[in-house]
């Protein structure tokens, strides 16, 4: 391609965006409208995973283990739930810890526990916690099956909604996600329609006078990215302070939730908006012109 | 240069434009189209510029078959020929010299090359002035005089003129009359659609007559009339 | 009927259309507007139509300022004029049929009166045919009948034609002034700016020259002329 | 208005849709695509606020009554509660009852609590439940004050967090929604807008022909109405009967949630969608044409 065309396509974009200033602004906040609904949907779902994250790492494995076990069953016992790869913590509670335990539970009353420190009730236990919440169940049942091991609790009740809340956040955010990104792209392929449609006549003259598609094409295609680019620049600006002053006001009120502010992953999405900006402002107007350039 | 053998035209919608047209224009004439309103000139000249494709015959220019050409080729085609249309067709958003400019840009002129040529043809037409407006802000008769000026400045092989003097006085229209015969004696091909007939008469050039999408008469040194 | 008081317009770019125009009209005139090419025809036919607003002096039609008319007001004063706009400005997703009727529509005619009257206009102006077809699917001389239809289907007290022959062959054009004149004979007043001086000095009507945006002649039963 | 009038404004509408019918359907697309996120988003408040409601009427306050009151006293106080505006449920554990809670949760260990039959060291309880969340902590400092009272808990942890995080799940709903509304109308206000310019030329001839802005405007105010209720209709549908299917399947992985099935709560809002379609239509294509009537 020759210099002399691309200064063409880029003088032409310009001004072209320059003199239908007011389509031009339509769709800059059209595709703007568009990123901030899926960028926003994609921090939303970032946040909720980590939420969910933050839950089920507090699912604890209580593991009994047989009165008469020795010392050394229980530590080698401890090596071998160590080494299990989907196991991400072990903590040994000895009988008297747990008796401790329950008395401060207990509070007020613990009275009533007095008198069996003689003959303490309560067995050794092992707390474990493992690296997804999917594994509670199946590690529990493995773990069940070893020759110390008296009893396994693990809260079945609360793991199982957990785990059934945790695939469906997850699956809705998805299921959300998709249908925005489909809308943002339906919309934008909308409105450069709607906008190539209004210079049609434009397009059919170019091609009278000679124009090679990509010719007529050029200046529409960089007019598309530069609208995309903007729009796109625009919704990830709205998103990054509306979300940093929200996280803001929540942290405040709301200590235990854990708010994604890592900029190492807040920014790849950002950037994922921008460059999505371009690829859809480069794709609306070219197929949308397809249709025009037949002539 | 250009032969049109058996050429029908018929509309989608049913329309009998054109009816079993043969006809040949050599390189360097200078044809009248004439024929009443509705006749098929225009048509005609949209079948040698590839606006419209036969429905049956064959529109040869140059040796190559036009209707048959691909897609990619036309814009060539289309540069080789300088069209002023009966509507026009100014691109709105563009001044008078970046409408002609754009000719240029098309056919990939530099921006030197641009700016020395346009304003010799808008002063060749009359409009030195005007370069900055916008076709909105011009009178009909210079609205068609753009398109003269857009047609003429790619030094193309072929002119054709679809009613250039629709919007035109008298004297204005024969200046262009004498730019055309200028650019025909240089050599350029040149057809024109028109119903002045005081203009006809006084050329005493080829003519090529039709009536209801039939070509009547053809006649060299012709003049002004449709009657077979 | 139509008085200007030294009309002056200036376009907002800086153009000088008219300077100091004053004439009268008085109903049932026939009346030529000529001049060359950017001489302002359009321009004056446009103030009377309330296209655009003198920048000085007076337009007044039937005893009324068009100039200091109210928005609400505007749109009375347009049905009672027959425009054939330079540029057609047809309704390009209507047919034919459908753009005359338009112009009863906008007057409040009921369905049957449209639909006995429309057929009859078309067949004046010789589209009886073309009812159906749209504006894009008609010869440039055919819109300007559809224009010219749509201008006198309505019954104006004024009809304002703009270039209504730059189209049309002799023949039609012939047709058509007949038509106008015809409409003349019942009353109407028609103001028609043209270039055609073979229908100006076949006339032998009054006929109003401007030159540069000024008016320089005004003759009963002039011949075409524009200059001092 | 003249019967004549409203059969053109009619005939005319219908014909623009027809002939326009690229650009129709694209009207009828944004306006469903807006709308549908409008009513998801409307949806997934309603069905958070169920949800949260849920859980707020799980959380009970425990008051612990001291030892020595007597049964009449006990009788008057559970009256004097059942008689706070802000209480839903108040439930008695005399201590025999609490004992044999306690039991069943310690499950194989209960023998910890043998012998304590005798001497039952848990008080007499009322278990309250409240109207709303945040009553709780307010409910239970008054109820600290009442003479009969030892004790009062609740759980002070869970309640502040569920408290917290319901205000944050609606407060982040109606953000949500109010954003979607604004971007819904910015998107269908473009879209007319566009679809009118696409069309300026067609509405200065008609006012050049001397039609008054009413006459010029009422097919386009009509057309936008028709394209605004398809568009409804299209989100409602969609709407619809994803959200049955989607409640239906997550109703079976998902017990505990309670879903919003019902009518009551949801034809409201789908009726509410198609009106809003309707104006959305009207009041596009009017603020569109404002500036192109002034010829
Ligand atoms: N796109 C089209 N679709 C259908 N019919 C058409 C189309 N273009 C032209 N026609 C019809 O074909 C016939 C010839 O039209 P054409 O434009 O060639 O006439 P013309 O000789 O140029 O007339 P004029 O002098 O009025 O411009 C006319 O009857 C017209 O109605
Ligand atoms: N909208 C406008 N804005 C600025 N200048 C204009 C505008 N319309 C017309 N002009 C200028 O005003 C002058 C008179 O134009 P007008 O259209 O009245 O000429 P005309 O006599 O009708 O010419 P023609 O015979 O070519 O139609 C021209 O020089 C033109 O360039
Ligand atoms: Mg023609
Ligand atoms: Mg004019």
């Amino acid at each position: 391609m020759k210099l002399n065309i691309v200064g063409y396509y880029f003088r032409e974009a310009v001004q072209s965006i320059w003199r239908n200033s007011w389509l031009s602004m339509a769709s800059i906040g059209v595709v703007a409208v568009s990123l901030f609904i899926l960028g926003s949907s994609l921090l939303l779902v970032l946040n909720v995973n980590s939420m969910v994250g933050a839950l089920e790492s507090r699912v604890e494995i209580n593991v009994f283990i047989k009165d008469k076990t020795t010392p050394a069953q229980i530590k080698e016992m401890e090596e071998g739930l160590r080494s299990m790869p989907d196991i991400s913590e072990v903590r040994f509670i000895s009988k008297t810890q747990a008796l401790e335990e329950m008395k401060e539970k207990f509070g007020d009353k613990k009275e009533i526990l007095s008198g069996l420190e003689e003959k303490n009730p309560l067995p050794d236990t092992f707390r474990i916690k493992t690296a997804s919440i999917e594994m509670v169940q199946p590690l529990a049942q493995q773990i069940e099956g070893l020759p110390q091991v008296d009893q396994v609790r693990y809260g079945q009740n609360v793991v199982e909604k957990l785990v059934a809340f945790g695939r469906w956040v997850r699956l809705a955010g998805l299921v959300a996600m998709i249908l925005f990104a489909i809308a943002a792209v339906f919309l934008i392929a909308t409105t450069t329609r709607l906008s190539v449609y209004a210079r049609r006549r434009e397009i059919g003259i170019m091609k009278y006078l000679g124009a090679t598609n990509w010719f007529v094409r050029g200046p529409f295609l960089l007019e598309g990215m530069l609208l995309g680019f903007l729009g796109s620049v625009l919704a990830v600006m709205v998103i990054y302070f509306g979300y940093f002053s929200l996280v803001g006001t929540i942290k405040v009120s709301l200590l235990f939730m854990l708010t994604v502010t890592d900029p190492g992953l807040i920014l790849p999405v950002l950037e994922g908006l921008v460059a999505l900006g371009l690829i859809i402002g480069a794709a609306g107007s070219t197929i949308s012109m397809r249709k025009f350039l037949m002539v | 240069m250009i032969h049109l053998y058996n050429v029908t035209k018929i509309y989608p919608n049913g329309v009998k434009a054109l009816s079993d047209v043969t006809l040949s224009i050599r390189k360097g004439e200078f044809v009248f189209l004439v024929g009443p309103s509705g006749a098929g000139k225009t048509t005609l000249v949209r079948l040698i510029f590839r606006e419209e494709l036969p429905t049956r015959g064959q529109v040869i220019f140059n040796g190559k078959n036009v209707g048959r050409m691909r897609m990619v080729e036309v814009p060539y085609l289309r540069r080789r020929i300088g069209m002023v249309f009966q509507d026009f067709r100014l691109l709105p958003q563009k001044t008078v010299f970046e409408n002609v400019a754009f000719a240029l840009e098309v056919a990939g002129s530099g921006r030197r090359d641009i700016r020395k040529r346009v304003p010799v043809i808008l002063n060749m037409v009359g409009l030195a002035g005007k370069a900055g407006m916008y076709p909105a802000q011009l009178s009909g008769g210079e609205q068609q005089r753009v398109c003269v000026a857009r047609a003429i400045v790619n030094n193309p092989v072929l002119i054709i003129a679809d009613e250039p003097t629709g919007n035109l006085d008298p004297e204005t229209s024969w200046e262009l009359m004498k730019l055309l015969m200028d650019i025909n004696r240089r050599g350029t091909t040149v057809i024109m659609a028109t119903h002045a007939w005081d203009i006809v008469n006084a050329m005493k050039k080829r003519v090529l007559a039709l009536t209801g999408g039939r070509l009547i008469r053809d006649e060299e040194q012709g003049a002004y009339c449709y009657e077979a």
